[in-house]
């Protein structure tokens, strides 16, 4: 059985190790937060200038001037500590965050990453802080179905979307299976559902078992 | 030295063609009473470098919604509040340049650091870099990038003291500190003005002496 | 994530041959509880990163006389009590890079904001920019800085919660927080730790995710 | 009769326009402090993190965390800030600084400084904020006496000692006149005893007479 959102979002936080400090990206990355365990220590980053956030605000807790990148209000955790945006930039660029999860609408073998703009000639750019995230963490996990609606695979040879960062994806979890991008190529670290036949069969990219299936 | 004045008075000055830096990251920090004066000052053909492009009908929207704003520049101009700016942009009447928001962050600080240029990783290899010219260093692909001065800042911020210190709110802090630092002239908008002395000397975080205007607006302070 | 230990505990880990940065502009700032145990420690062959070259017979000039440094980079060997340090140096024991203050701050930032190399107009024309690649931007002369990272950072701060958050007191903050940001393991010595929660999250300076080890030392708090 | 070390302080405190933002060199600079009037509004900014720093600190009140870019302990004034070393050069080489006061031990004609090495062989170079504020402070006045303890002018075609920076001086402050370096050449702005006259004899340096003298 595939994986559904929510549960692909425990998996990623499963593998977040304890202590770091994370920033998880706008949409359904946000939603990792949420299987987070208290005691795995994790440290949240929203690159509009905080360290220590909370989960959204509900009712009274809701303050315009506490939002996170996606501009929806939060709250405190205890610790938290606030900057500009070139020391959150700086952070981030700078190589001091372990992890950021972001989506993505394809995701090379050699870990490139297009997220950020279909290409489309009528399409109004707008980047964001991605390349910054995907250039900056330590690790950069994706999350993604691992095909389109109309069916096409989003891990491919060779990204055809604009690039938000070259060989910068470090691993990749989707619906059908988790991928490591390594030096070696990509490497399949587990299946949820189809077979790796079934997945050698399904993308254009040549696969490696992981050590052990 | 910085004077403490009403919207009207401090933005007053502001002439055509200038470059104005805006403060915030969609509402929060937004300086809008700053634009609403902006807007019936009548100032055109302005460049605006703010980290979105307007939300909603308000401030910095109403501002293009006016056709004052020939060119933005920002880091995430679509959003799904962005009407008044996609219309513009989708029918001619207004230039993008889309910056990664670090990069954006960091030309204005490097602007108001005497920093003219600095080598920066982020874009490196992607369609933001065309034209740019780029160098490998410790094995890695860098894109040269210029300092970003503006010749006005508008800041929303929390509170100053009648020197011209401030300090901003939670997230709401985001752009205003580096564009208060990259302005020939900066006027910032505040809740309330205290005092000198009375905010902690420890935790100011726009010192005066880069703040010509103080504009108490009242609100949450 | 941050670990609350001894001055011995996080020292343990220097290998000889290491950049260390120390912060501290004279007395002020100055880890001086972290630099006796680097000295127990015995690490040797170390370049140090430092505003001064140290002062009288203590910290930094203790590190000096054993004998541990093989480069200082700073600005301001030279003062009235550096006696260490000038005997060292002409006896040409210790090799010495000076460097313009604001470039060294500049290039530590640099290297904690991930920014290999930015074009500075300090020292341009002079024999500091000497063998350096220049660049006229604007119409005036630049010299290409290089980012300065740490192996390790040795920093004097005021207090610290148990999460790692980290403030200074007055000017004793100096090249702390830019030094915490630009190397790979940062310690950092506080007069007391407080629970987390207890400093206010807009006066933080450090935040966590730039330090690895706290070292309460006792003292003014 | 020349000015006395007190007179020419005086002299520049009086110059200093009110509400400037002004850093003071180490040594004889410093004592231009003493006479600068509380309704100037001038706000000192010390190299090592601090604007609206007050005078030195007399008993009781000496805390070695508070100190000036000499070392001395100082006090706060009201409206103080402090701020790390990176932001403090940053509002120096940024342009924010309207005037910096530095001694020297040469000026050129054309405003080149030489103030932080003597060139000999056996000097150990230390040049802590000097080439920082020379190059950054949006004007740059130098105190100095116009002759070495020898009779040598120190106001000369060209420095001999390394320089600190290039074409950077716009005011000279000695005991025997006033200078100014502008783009048609240096300007006796005000003689203290000697004549214009005298000063052209004495210095190697055309000299042009202030409008009015």
């Amino acid at each position: 059985m595939s994986l559904g959102k929510e549960e692909l979002a425990a998996a990623i936080a499963r593998d977040i190790p304890t202590g770091s400090f994370v920033n998880l990206g706008i949409g359904q990355p946000t939603s990792v937060a949420d299987y987070l365990e208290d005691d795995a220590a994790v440290v949240l980053h929203t690159e509009n200038g905080m360290l220590n956030m909370g989960p959204a605000a509900v009712g009274d807790q809701v303050d315009p001037d506490l939002t996170n990148a996606g501009k929806i209000p939060v709250v405190e955790l205890p610790g938290c500590s606030y900057f500009h945006h070139a020391d959150s930039f700086a952070m981030m660029r700078g190589g001091h965050l372990d992890v950021c999860v972001m989506g993505a609408y394809q995701v090379s073998a050699t870990g490139d990453l297009a997220n950020w703009h279909t290409g489309a000639p009528d399409a109004i750019p707008a980047v964001g802080g991605a390349m910054d995230l995907a250039t900056g963490a330590k690790r950069v996990f994706v999350m993604m179905n691992l095909l389109t609606k109309d069916g096409r695979p989003k891990l491919v040879p060779e990204c055809t979307y604009p690039l938000t960062g070259v060989a910068c994806v470090d691993r990749v979890y989707t619906d059908m299976a988790t991928f490591d991008i390594t030096p070696e190529g990509v490497v399949v670290l587990a299946t949820h559902g189809p077979t790796f036949a079934d997945l050698e069969e399904l993308l254009d990219v040549p696969l490696i078992a992981a050590t052990g299936h | 030295m910085t004077t403490v004045c009403s919207a009207t008075e401090a933005v007053a000055d502001i002439a055509d063609g200038s470059t104005v830096l805006v403060s915030g990251f969609g509402m929060a920090g937004m300086p809008v009473e700053l634009i609403d004066a902006l807007i019936s000052q009548g100032a055109t053909d302005l460049t605006v470098v703010s980290n979105n492009a307007g939300n909603g009908d308000t401030g910095l929207a109403a501002l293009l919604a006016k056709r004052r704003v020939r060119k933005m520049i920002c880091s995430f101009p679509r959003q799904f509040d962005s009407w008044v700016f996609d219309g513009l942009y989708r029918s001619g009447e207004i230039e993008l340049e889309v910056v990664p928001q670090g990069t954006l962050a960091e030309r204005l600080r490097a602007a108001g650091a005497g920093i003219p240029a600095f080598f920066c990783p982020t874009g490196a290899g992607t369609m933001l870099a065309d034209g740019k010219e780029t160098r490998e260093i410790d094995g890695r692909l860098h894109v040269l990038e210029y300092a970003l001065p503006g010749d006005v800042a508008l800041v929303g911020a929390h509170r100053a003291d009648r020197l011209g210190n401030v300090v901003y709110r939670k997230t709401a802090r985001n752009f205003g500190p580096v564009m208060a630092t990259a302005a020939r002239t900066t006027i910032v908008q505040v809740a309330d003005v205290v005092a000198t002395g009375q905010l902690d000397p420890e935790a100011i975080v726009t010192p005066s002496i880069f703040v010509d205007r103080i504009v108490p607006v009242g609100g949450q302070a």
